[in-house]
């Protein structure tokens, strides 16, 4: 078994190991180290900085706990978005297929500063969102939708689609029509061929879109850092205004430690739940 | 050649800028110079590792700097034109002025006809939703914070006046928005939907680029805050002589012209007047408008800023 | 053959308003670009002014020009390095394979900026401070676990007999792979590679710490740019890319047609 | 309810050029066994996934007991269906594939745990509930496919080559229990197989399909001994062909004069297989030839040398070269010894069971 | 070159706790034709399929052409292989799949398009080169299945069930075509069947697998006629079975006493059937048995009623009730008259066709 196994293994664990693993440690051994006058590092052995993260209701509910629920908010809409457009995607061919997918590749392709004008002229105050919804009469102050919690969500939502619709596209391409065929001869509508038959059997593409999707927004920070506000500290931001705006490595390191081991329990604890559910059945083996 | 100096700068206008003015210095002591770009905080890193020669900087850098013992000594004798500086231009033995501009406050004044004469126009309750300050990351607000502490009766030592001040502001419902990304600042005063609020005179200079006529700036009673562009040379740099005659160039009346009238970064020259006739004259942070700078200690922001912030998340948490 | 379309036009509605918006921001954009007013609306007039600037702009031509050579450097490379590891972990029972499993996803649990600075203190440290080497590997290991994740759901339910009878005719290992598996998880791959290349091409904070001097990616130039100074040359830039790939797809596609006519 | 369960009519499947099925139309009746048969690629599949409300039909009509249903949804249909690649749901265990239908229909859990029960003794898979599709063979995936479909019940069931991975004495025991419980739960069935010997001996009619279209429907035995075409006749069971022309027709008896100048005898058939001068075909079934043990004189006697021997256990096959120089096949049973290739051999072709039939011109059957 | 192309020596395959294969042992030689013949699930696709190296045995050892090749990579055993799910490649037309390995080969351009032709009309596929897998019926994907085997013209070929998705004609046609490829290329060829006719007439040897393990390898004919236990004798063919005593053996003829009181006579086999007392099963094939046309008295003659007939074109089957409550198949061919369920029948049961076989305590054939 070892002998199967190492060899396609070996070349991703080397380079994880030298330019993952060994970097991370020094970042490890800094979260122990202290930061003077709130200008430099010096060596230490002190536990203050989990200890000043941990010891603060603040920043268990308002950034790790926010995280938490932001990225499971977030991914979870885009897969409610992203799984239709998948499934229609699935069954193009050729131009079509491209042109769609350029267009799902899009907000992608352009990077994030610019997407956000582009949002900036739907969204502001005085932009074409409002503007619709006070002539409709829907509302008559404008709503704030960006700078604060509603334009993380939004633009997390937005950016977070693009990619599980690319998770699942394989899956579903997969999927034998007469495995549908099968159900609905046994009587099952559309619906239920699509819950019972279907949506099992993209587990894996969904398994990875949520795993991808989930970890980006858990570690969000330059959507937080540009659409949002005081209220909305999510854990990556934090992260980064601490090791590169107040040269707080020791605490930016303390949290990376804390976040990292928070992300791997959630994924372990995903991961067990998609395997025992489904992922173990499909799994090709010889 | 084999000769290459590293040179931290900010990208965008400054770099166009500093690219212009760098060729003539290439030619004058054959030396290549290397851009390396990024935002502040990457500036200081860089330095740490003694990837840079000369550190182009912000003022809270260059003092986190200073207290790891980064920079060497700025020695008058090999930058001659140190001693045209400004007084207060000469930071510390390590830290000098580049140059200065200032964050002033920007109004519309198809809403605001008159200039306001305080920051305090940022409370007023007749903007809501329509007043723009930077983020709380950012100089400017922090400067703020601590003018309004100094007003309520606190200061850099006892934030907490000025604290409540900016939470009242946050929780106000006045505030699009604490930005992060200046350009999307001047963007919503030309939209109009930004009426009031603090800008960088160069974003202002933009601003007005644009065409647009209704927005005005003014200087508050109680000062501007400044924006200062600082130089060191850390002690790892690899040819400290090239890059103290780097650091002279800066310093030479043609390069502080250059970055006046192109970038609105003031002299912090004796010897470099702005001529009469430029367009932007009244942007620029000089004279009196220098005088008034509002610039509180800022070790101490440094030193504090994370506590401040930490603190203010909490009071308007939601 | 039936297909799944639970209630064809519901399906189609959907899928169009998704469309719309995923694409409206983009549209602004393109108006945007086309503005001589930038992003005033309703526009006031078409320029191509910005285009201009944003395709005689040296800098953004040669970020651009970056961004794709490492996108598809890194893509290529993380998309290698995971294939085998994808297909071991995926077709194996063991024990310890979830942790192994974690292990490979592990840089993507690590917030980003925390890793790209430790990784660009570690390669001070050993001596490989500039160059480029220090760039290729952050852009390499971040997208690695989105390599190995849309790869290992892409061999899931992946017939192994297929393989079998290309080995079975003599086909090497090497071989079975290039003509059976990659051929068979195409659209997995492809992405795969997509993800890849857009995370690679979109990354910020890796860059900033890691690109050499004269190795900017665009992200960077631009955000740069953008940050201090909007006009709508990045507009122009954001939407000539759309269309680019627009136009690179259509190709593509035309391409492949004609090879598939050829083939008779 | 309506006298036949299905009604086909006319129906077509065209894929772009390719016509799967052209103008097919046949009738099931109530509890009737048909079975489809035809050669590999003959439009069977095709056929049986249009009733089955899979495919849409290019054109034609179907009706399920009287109702139009030519493009009602599959579930619409209740129709039970076995696939000819079992299209097993593969993360459902052979339980839960059986399950599935049974649960849709709201049936308590206490009687799906029976019916699975039932079903699973049935096809011989008792033990394999929890077992992944992944994991058994190809035959025991075969026939979780067919218990998934019996598992139902339904009143009309279609099935693709539903015992074709199976050995020979499996299929023997599962055709019987398909017979007992269609006659039991008095259950149609429309039948696709390519063992003629399953669709003789289960089927109350066949339908034989060519290229598309339909060639001949017949009970079992009209169709082995009265095949409408050399098509059928060759298809269904072995057939030798003597081709010659028809030197005299009358009393019920016909004479043939073959190629070789020798004069065979035939039972005339009930259309007249023309007149005298007539090409005609002339066809008899192996194990209708009489092997003789002693050379023998006498009308319809052909000499010749085995070409092949070829053994089935409980048939022998020998392959015969005429004298004539044409290849004659015959079929004996219950024999003690063989003949050795070369050996040399009389057989009688007995009159009674020589058919003529008219051809055209061109050596093909006459329309 | 070995005398021996395969020669499986004790393999093993576990799964989990499931015995798929469980010490098989046996040899093909040099271009013999050999049969794996046994019931759904026992073990053959997991045999076949550790010889072509798709899976490592848990246990044993395998020589093709005398070198050891347990664990060889399949690439490197050159061995055709024919898949039960035909695996073809969903990326690649017909002709593509038929020119992989060739082009692997490295044969040139005209070699292949010859090959390609060649081997798709011998599969009757000419015409549908450019059609993807999808695309094609059951029957045809199989025909790709074995064209794509056959193109690489190997030394040695494994076919599982090759023919299973195809009609009786094409299948006798394809069988023809394999015999003759084989003989003209001394190919060797092991081939997993159901078929038992198709085991029978192509085989040199056939062994009979049961429950992971070996039952018996013999040539057809002895296999037949001779079976090593009631389960081949079952298995291969049909079997009435009488059970009682041996009340006499001598002369080379057994007397068997059954329950109802009757003695049968049956010749003796080889091995003794045991001594007087001992209880015995007595064998005897439906094609034996002979149905008399008038009552009639006498020695191993039988009474009894029509159960359950089955025609098969060629055949007719009947299942009899006898009077002693055993039930007997018998087979007719060349038969003329169909009787009624229910009809009285006598039938002799022929002494040299009735083999006794001993029986151990528990009613199961003694070791
Ligand atoms: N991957 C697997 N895991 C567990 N059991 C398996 C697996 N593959 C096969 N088996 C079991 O091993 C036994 C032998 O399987 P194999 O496929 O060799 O049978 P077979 O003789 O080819 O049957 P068939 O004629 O139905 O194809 C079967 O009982 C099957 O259920
Ligand atoms: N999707 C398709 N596109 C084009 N042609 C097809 C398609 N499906 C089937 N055909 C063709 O239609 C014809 C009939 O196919 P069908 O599957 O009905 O045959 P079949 O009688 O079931 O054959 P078999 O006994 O081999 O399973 C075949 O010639 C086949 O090649
Ligand atoms: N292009 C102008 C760049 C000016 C950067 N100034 C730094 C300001 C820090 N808040
Ligand atoms: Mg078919
Ligand atoms: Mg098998």
């Amino acid at each position: 078994m070892l002998r199967r196994i190492a060899p396609p293994l070996v070349p991703v664990v080397i380079v994880l190991l030298i330019f993952v693993v060994a970097p991370m440690l020094w970042v490890f051994r800094t979260s122990f180290n202290e930061l003077v006058d709130g200008a430099y590092m010096v060596d230490a052995l002190t536990l203050k900085n989990y200890t000043r993260f941990l010891g603060n209701p603040w920043y268990l509910m308002n950034t790790l706990w926010f995280s938490i629920r932001i990225a499971v908010v977030t991914t979870a809409i885009s897969v409610v978005c992203a799984y239709p457009v998948a499934l229609y995607v699935a069954r193009t061919h050729g131009l079509q297929r491209n042109i769609l997918m350029t267009l799902i590749m899009a907000p992608l392709l352009i990077g994030l500063v610019t997407l956000v004008y582009g949002w900036i002229v739907i969204f502001r105050g005085g932009g074409l969102l409002n503007s619709l919804m006070i002539a409709l009469h829907v509302y008559d102050e404008p709503v704030r939708y960006m700078w604060n919690i509603k334009g993380v969500v939004i633009l997390l939502v937005y950016i977070g689609t693009p990619y599980i619709v690319l998770s699942l596209l394989d899956s579903i391409e997969k999927i034998s029509p007469y495995l549908v065929e099968a159900a609905r001869n046994v009587g099952a509508s559309r619906w239920t061929a699509f819950w019972k038959i279907v949506f099992p059997l993209t587990m894996p593409g969904l398994y990875a879109g949520l795993v991808i999707v989930f970890s980006l927004n858990f570690a969000a920070f330059a959507v937080p850092l540009m659409v949002g506000d005081t209220s909305t500290q999510m854990i990556g931001l934090v992260i980064y205004r601490e090791a590169l705006l107040n040269n707080d490595l020791p605490f930016a390191s303390a949290l990376s430690v804390i976040m990292i081991a928070v992300n791997a329990l959630i994924l372990v604890g995903m991961a067990a739940l998609f395997g025992r559910l489904i992922l173990r059945k499909l799994e090709s083996d010889r | 050649q084999d000769c290459a100096l590293r040179v931290t700068t900010w990208g965008g206008s400054y770099q166009a800028t500093y690219e212009m003015v760098a060729e003539k210095f290439e030619q004058e002591h054959n030396c290549e110079i290397q851009w390396v770009v990024g935002s502040s905080p990457d500036h200081l890193i860089k330095s740490r590792l003694g990837q840079v020669d000369v550190t182009t900087n912000t003022l809270l850098n260059s003092i986190a700097g200073e207290k790891e013992g980064l920079w060497m000594e700025l020695d008058a004798s090999k930058i001659p034109n140190m001693a045209n500086l400004y007084d207060n231009a000469k930071y510390s033995p390590y830290t000098i002025f580049a140059n200065v501009g200032d964050y002033v406050l920007a109004y519309n004044t198809d809403h605001i006809p008159d200039a306001p004469e305080s920051w305090d126009a940022l409370w007023n309750p007749d903007y809501k939703n329509h007043v723009l300050i930077y983020g709380f990351d950012h100089i400017p607000t922090l400067s703020l914070m601590v003018l309004k502490a100094e007003q309520g009766g606190g200061g850099v030592d006892e934030i907490e006046p000025g604290l409540k001040r900016m939470a009242e502001l946050v929780n106000s419902g006045n505030l699009i928005g604490g930005l992060d990304v200046e350009s999307q600042m001047v963007s919503l005063f030309q939209t109009e939907d930004a009426w009031l609020g603090m800008l960088a005179t160069g974003r202002m200079k933009e601003l007005l680029g644009k065409g647009v006529t209704n927005v005005k700036f003014t200087r508050p009673e109680e000062g501007t805050f400044p924006l200062i562009t600082t130089i060191n040379i850390p002690k790892t740099a690899n040819d400290p002589a090239m890059a103290a005659a780097f650091v002279d160039y800066i310093l030479s009346p043609e390069v502080q012209l250059a970055f006046a009238t192109r970038n609105l970064y003031a002299p912090t020259v004796k010897n470099a007047p702005i001529p009469e006739d430029f367009e932007f004259g009244d942007l620029l942070v000089q004279n009196e408008a220098f005088g008034r700078l509002f610039l509180p200690d800022q070790e101490k922001i440094t030193a504090h800023k994370a506590e401040w912030q930490q603190e203010l998340n909490e009071m308007t948490k939601k | 053959m039936t297909r799944f379309d639970l209630g064809g036009m519901a399906l189609r509605l959907f899928t169009a308003l998704m469309m719309l918006f995923l694409i409206f921001p983009i549209g602004v954009t393109l108006i945007v670009s086309l503005n001589p007013r930038e992003f005033l609306l309703p526009p006031t007039g078409i320029t191509f002014e910005w285009f201009r600037a944003a395709w005689t702009s040296e800098t953004f031509l040669r970020g651009m020009g970056v961004s794709l050579v490492l996108g598809v450097s890194a893509s290529l490379i993380a998309n290698a390095l995971a294939l085998p590891a994808s297909m071991a972990l995926v077709r194996n029972e063991f024990r310890g394979k979830g942790a192994v499993s974690l292990f490979i996803m592990s840089p993507m649990l690590i917030p980003t900026t925390i890793f790209s600075l430790a990784l660009y203190i570690y390669f001070v440290r050993i001596g490989y401070g500039s160059g480029l080497l220090p760039l290729l590997v952050g852009h390499t290991i971040h997208v690695l676990p989105f390599a190995m994740r849309i790869q290992s759901a892409s061999l899931h339910r992946f017939d192994p007999s297929l393989e079998e009878a290309a080995r079975n005719v003599g086909a090497g290992r090497l071989r079975t792979l290039v003509s059976i598996t990659l051929p068979t998880i195409r659209t997995g791959l492809v992405s795969s590679f997509a993800l890849c290349f857009i995370l690679s091409w979109n990354d910020f904070p890796i860059s900033v710490f890691l690109a050499p001097p004269g190795w900017t990616p665009l992200p960077v130039e631009l955000f740069s740019y953008i940050k201090f100074q909007y006009d709508a040359v990045a507009a122009a830039l954001a939407s000539s890319l759309i269309v680019l790939s627009a136009i690179a797809m259509v190709l593509i596609d035309r391409f492949a047609g004609l090879r598939r006519v050829m083939r008779g | 309810m309506s006298d036949h369960a299905i009604q086909v009519n006319g129906i077509q499947k065209l894929y772009g050029t390719v016509k799967a099925v052209d103008d097919v139309s046949f009738d099931v009746r109530q509890g009737e066994f048909t079975s489809l048969l035809g050669p590999s690629g003959c439009g069977k599949t095709t056929t049986l996934r249009m009733i089955a409300g899979f495919i849409d039909p290019s054109g034609g009509s179907i009706r399920i007991n009287g109702r139009e249903v030519t493009h009602l949804p599959p579930d619409k249909r209740d129709v039970g269906f076995v696939f000819q690649n079992y299209a097993l749901w593969p993360h459902m265990t052979v339980a839960e594939n059986v399950a599935f239908g049974l649960k849709l229909r709201r049936k308590k859990r206490a009687f799906i745990r029976n019916k699975i029960e039932e079903v699973l003794a049935v096809t011989g898979l008792t033990g394999y509930e929890d077992r992944l599709p992944k994991r058994l063979s190809g035959g025991q995936q075969q026939r979780v496919a067919l218990a998934r479909a019996l598992a139902l019940e339904p009143q009309l069931l279609l099935m693709d080559e539903p015992l074709s991975n199976l050995d020979r004495a499996l299929r023997v025991s599962m055709r019987r229990e398909l017979k007992q419980l269609q006659s039991r739960m008095k259950m149609t069935t429309l039948y696709v197989t390519h063992d003629q010997e399953e669709a003789l001996s289960m089927s109350n009619r066949v339908v034989i399909m060519n290229g598309g279209r339909v060639e001949q429907i017949a009970e079992p035995y009209a169709l082995y001994e009265a095949p409408a075409s050399s098509f059928v006749a060759d298809f269904v069971g072995i057939t030798n062909f003597f081709e010659g022309t028809l030197v005299q027709c009358a009393d019920g008896w016909d004479e043939v004069r073959l190629a070789s100048g020798q004069v065979l005898k035939a039972r005339a058939g009930e259309a007249s297989a023309g007149k005298p001068g007539d090409v005609v075909r002339a066809l008899i079934r192996p194990e209708r030839i009489i092997l003789l043990a002693e050379p023998e004189d006498g009308p319809n006697v052909l000499g010749g040398r085995v070409e092949l021997s070829e053994y089935f256990g409980a048939v022998l096959r020998y392959t015969i070269r005429l004298d004539s120089g044409d290849v004659l096949r015959l079929e004996v049973h219950n024999f003690d010894r063989f003949l050795e290739n070369g050996a040399p051999v009389q057989v009688r072709v007995p009159p009674e069971h020589l058919r003529v039939i008219p051809l055209d011109g061109r050596g093909r059957d006459a329309a």
